[in-house]
């Protein structure tokens, strides 16, 4: 655990001195968001159908393309050399610093939520479960993508081929996510579907870690 | 220097080898053991084949394990260091790939042409399941490809054996290759059955996020400069993508059964018997396609490691 | 997964005080037929020494002869090469070494002291007072809680340098620490590299700028590494 | 054979189309992947035998 804490506390500071990397997924959340009843169709009916995937897909996509920035300026300033040779574990300050973007990042993205989720006239019954499986989802979403940031870091242009990796892998998240929003507009049990997000969660913050320890090992030349 | 040791340790353990086309001739028998098994016995359902394939196999390799323990480490050790070394392995898949070719054209012919002219036509279906001789081995093989890149993978990280990262190189291709197959021939099946070229059926789904996985590895493969970097970084990718592709498809199914879509599979009914006259070519070209996985994949192997080793004295001499 | 330390052979001698180990009789580092190949070419093959307490070594050579690769092999960032390399320490490697990259590993929207506590939190050197004293040894008293961004070239060099000034690492591997950093500078660096050395502790650091005569020296370039002790010992 | 004659076979009832069209662009991009790494192979071949003749014109002169 040594390193946990100074790690999270900085990458908080460094979120607070530029505080646009934190501003602008959230804002990109919304604003794609709203692009939709402007494309398709203001009718609520329509909406309320549409909302669960449009909400869960603009959540997944923000989360990615804040994640292109996890690594890169770390590695452009040479920080990322000193994290790798740091007598740490490198699994706690990764996780350090994923903590610390989700609370920056993934948290305002669940808190805003419900707000657009009425705003596609989802009804107020519903907001609990978006919320929830949001909670549940972006740390998921913030550790798969981190994963794909972590191979992808050295690399010119590498957003989109981040993109082209992180995005198959994010299929069972997005099909859980959307699904227990979907089962809860039918007023079916959604506790099942939260529990299998919550496995997922498990399981990436349990392996998670190791992997994008080693992807940054492997993107540095080791 | 890993090259001299697996030259020495292969010396010191050379007496006991056995002539490189026994393991392969072996193989075949067993499967034309299996093969002929199933096309004897009463109408089974697709999974008994697995099941019953899998059994075959585990029980014969267990036995032969307890009464031959010796042969059977001394191979494991010559397997992990002969095919462990490029240029060992090299020299092996040059010996056994004519037998493979001939075998993989035979069966893939045999197999193909007995699906597409003799066996008779499905009770429901009529004549349009006859894509499933292309469609079933070609997904079992996509999918079979990344697990076997996702173990080469782990093979890779864990004991950094530059053989797998070959492998990995070698598997992507036909995998994706194989997945679009499967997709296209699914599409084309799709329209006489459900009226139209393509549904989110759960299967077709999958391999759609398949072939995305595949074309993920192949990216990130071309997209690093330096082949041992981008041999590792796709290890991981690879594993991870394994590990993922099972939630994959629990997840699809579910969302399959969320959403009440088609539930006709190429079967028929899920569950329902294949006659054994339909499963004989089935069986024969999936075999065949696998063969023709192997073919392709110790193809580009072979240039990948001429490639790679291209420094080397033993490179040069079996260039000029 | 693998802990690089052992991939390296690094075996601690034993969890004792540096100070009581007589590490002028143990070679801390030894290199055995080194050689590494990148994008097609040969940096450098065959490259044998062994580096002792108290050494100071010069890595080198022209543009892209491989210089920060090799300090990057030492320092196990970097896996790709052939031949050996064993460390003997009394702690891993990571825990005895001070790895300066030629990039300074600092994030210009923190202050130098914002990103000096960080890195030695994470090496467990925790005190406040000490990295004070560190940063107005060179010279940037008063800069501290300026965001290095707006901090010069030099000045920044130097706020990477100031854990120079932090003790506990034996090995020091240093690189292009001279760059950017003018005459004063380069004296004071180099005087800090020679009581480290005098120490006991093991220096090696990239650079065209050679220290007096009694540093050693590994010549690197057209593929080949070339060590030159010519000068070693004049100055013991 | 099933069919009575190649024309049948040829029709398969209404099926001929989607069953040989899949046949057919499938088998061809099996050949294509296939003849893709034959060809590779035989082209770093060739490049290597250049390299390497070049490499031993070098070293004689």
């Amino acid at each position: 655990m040594k390193g946990f804490s100074a790690t999270l506390r900085r990458e908080v500071l460094l979120a607070m001195r530029s505080p646009a990397e934190v501003i602008n997924p959230l804002f990109f959340f919304v604003v794609v968001v709203s692009l939709f009843p402007l494309a398709v169709s203001p009718a609520p009916e329509l909406l309320r159908e549409m909302a669960p995937g449009v909400i869960w897909v603009a959540a997944l996509l923000a989360v990615m393309l804040s994640l292109d920035g996890l690594f890169r300026t770390d590695e452009e300033t040479g920080v990322l050399d000193q994290l790798l040779v740091a007598p740490v574990e490198l699994y706690f300050t990764v996780l350090a610093k994923i903590l610390a973007h989700w609370l920056l990042v993934g948290l305002p993205l669940v808190l805003v939520a419900p707000v657009l989720g009425y705003m596609l006239q989802l009804p107020v019954s519903v907001l609990g479960t978006l919320m929830s499986g949001l909670l549940l989802g972006t740390p998921s979403l913030m550790v798969i993508g981190a994963i794909g940031a972590s191979l992808t870091v050295g690399l010119r242009r590498g957003s989109m081929l981040l993109a082209l990796l992180v995005l198959p892998l994010y299929i069972p998240v997005l099909v859980f996510g959307a699904g227990s929003l979907g089962r809860a507009l039918e007023a079916l049990p959604v506790n099942p579907v939260l529990a299998v997000l919550g496995a997922v969660l498990a399981l990436a913050l349990s392996l998670g870690p190791f992997a994008i320890a080693l992807g940054l090992r492997i993107s540095t030349g080791d | 220097m890993q090259e001299s040791r697996a030259v020495h340790r292969s010396q010191t353990t050379g007496s006991a080898k056995l002539p490189g086309h026994f393991y392969l001739i072996s193989l075949v028998a067993l499967l034309a053991a299996v093969l002929t098994w199933f096309i004897w016995s009463a109408p089974v359902r697709p999974r008994t084949v697995w099941l019953g394939g899998g059994w075959v196999f585990g029980v014969a390799f267990y036995f032969g394990a307890l009464r031959y323990p010796d042969l059977y480490w001394r191979t494991l050790e010559r397997w992990y260091h002969e095919l462990g070394s490029p240029r060992y392995f090299y020299r092996f898949s040059g010996l056994w790939l004519p037998w493979l070719v001939g075998i993989a054209v035979v069966l893939c012919l045999t197999g193909l042409i007995w699906g597409l002219a003799f066996a008779p036509p499905h009770h429901e279906q009529g004549n349009s399941y006859r894509i499933i001789y292309l469609h079933v081995p070609a997904s079992s093989a996509a999918l079979m490809g990344y697990m076997a890149m996702g173990v080469a993978g782990l093979v890779a990280l864990v004991w950094r054996l530059k053989m797998a990262e070959i492998m990995i190189k070698a598997i992507a291709p036909f995998g994706a290759v194989m997945a679009a197959i499967s997709l296209i021939s699914g599409a084309i099946w799709g329209r006489p059955t459900w009226g139209t070229y393509w549904i989110w059926d759960a299967r077709l789904t999958s391999m759609l996020i398949l072939l995305f996985l595949y074309l993920g590895v192949i990216a990130l493969q071309n997209a690093i400069r330096d082949p041992r970097q981008a041999g590792r970084a796709a290890s991981l990718l690879s594993v991870v993508g394994v590990i993922n592709v099972v939630i994959v498809r629990y997840s699809v199914d579910w969302w399959q059964s969320l959403h009440q879509g088609s539930s006709m599979s190429m079967f028929g009914t899920a569950g329902s018997a294949i006659h054994p006259s339909m499963l004989a070519p089935l069986l024969l070209s999936m075999f065949g396609i696998y063969f023709l996985y192997a073919v392709t994949v110790l193809i580009r192997a072979r240039t990948e490691i001429l490639w790679r080793e291209r420094k080397s004295n033993w490179v040069r001499e079996e260039v000029s | 997964m693998n802990d690089p330390n052992d991939r390296h052979g690094n075996a601690p001698l034993s969890q004792v005080e540096l100070s009581q180990v007589d590490l002028s009789q143990v070679g801390l580092l030894q290199v055995d037929a080194l050689g590494c190949e990148r994008d097609d070419r040969t940096l450098f093959a065959g490259l044998s020494f062994t580096a002792g307490a108290g050494d100071i070594w010069q890595v080198a050579g022209p543009n892209g002869a491989g210089k920060t690769t090799l300090l990057r092999i030492l320092a196990g960032l970097f896996g790709f090469y052939d031949g050996r390399l064993r460390w003997q320490l009394p702690a891993t490697l990571r825990e005895s070494m001070l790895y300066l990259g030629h990039r300074a590993g600092l994030r210009e929207e923190l202050t130098p002291l914002e990103n000096l506590s960080w890195l030695s939190a994470l090496h467990g050197q925790k005190q406040d007072a000490a990295l004070m004293a560190a940063l107005s040894a060179v010279g940037l008293g008063g800069f501290e809680d300026l965001p290095v961004a707006h901090l010069s070239a030099g000045q920044k060099r130097r706020v990477a340098l100031a854990r120079l000034w932090l003790p506990g690492k034996p090995v020091w591997i240093l690189d292009e620490p001279f760059t950017a950093i003018d005459a004063d500078g380069v004296a004071l660096v180099e005087a800090q590299l020679r009581s480290h050395a005098a120490a006991g502790g093991l220096v090696i650091y990239t650079s065209h700028h050679q220290l007096a005569a009694d540093t050693r020296q590994i010549l690197l370039g057209q593929g080949e590494a070339r060590i030159n002790t010519a000068h070693a010992g004049a100055a013991a | 054979m099933y069919f009575d004659s190649f024309a049948e076979l040829w029709q398969m009832g209404v099926h001929g189309p989607f069953v040989w069209s899949a046949f057919g662009i499938c088998v061809a991009l099996i050949l294509l992947n296939v003849g893709v790494a034959v060809y590779q192979g035989r082209r770093v071949r060739r490049d290597l035998k250049r390299i390497i003749r070049r490499q031993i014109m070098q070293e004689k002169q």
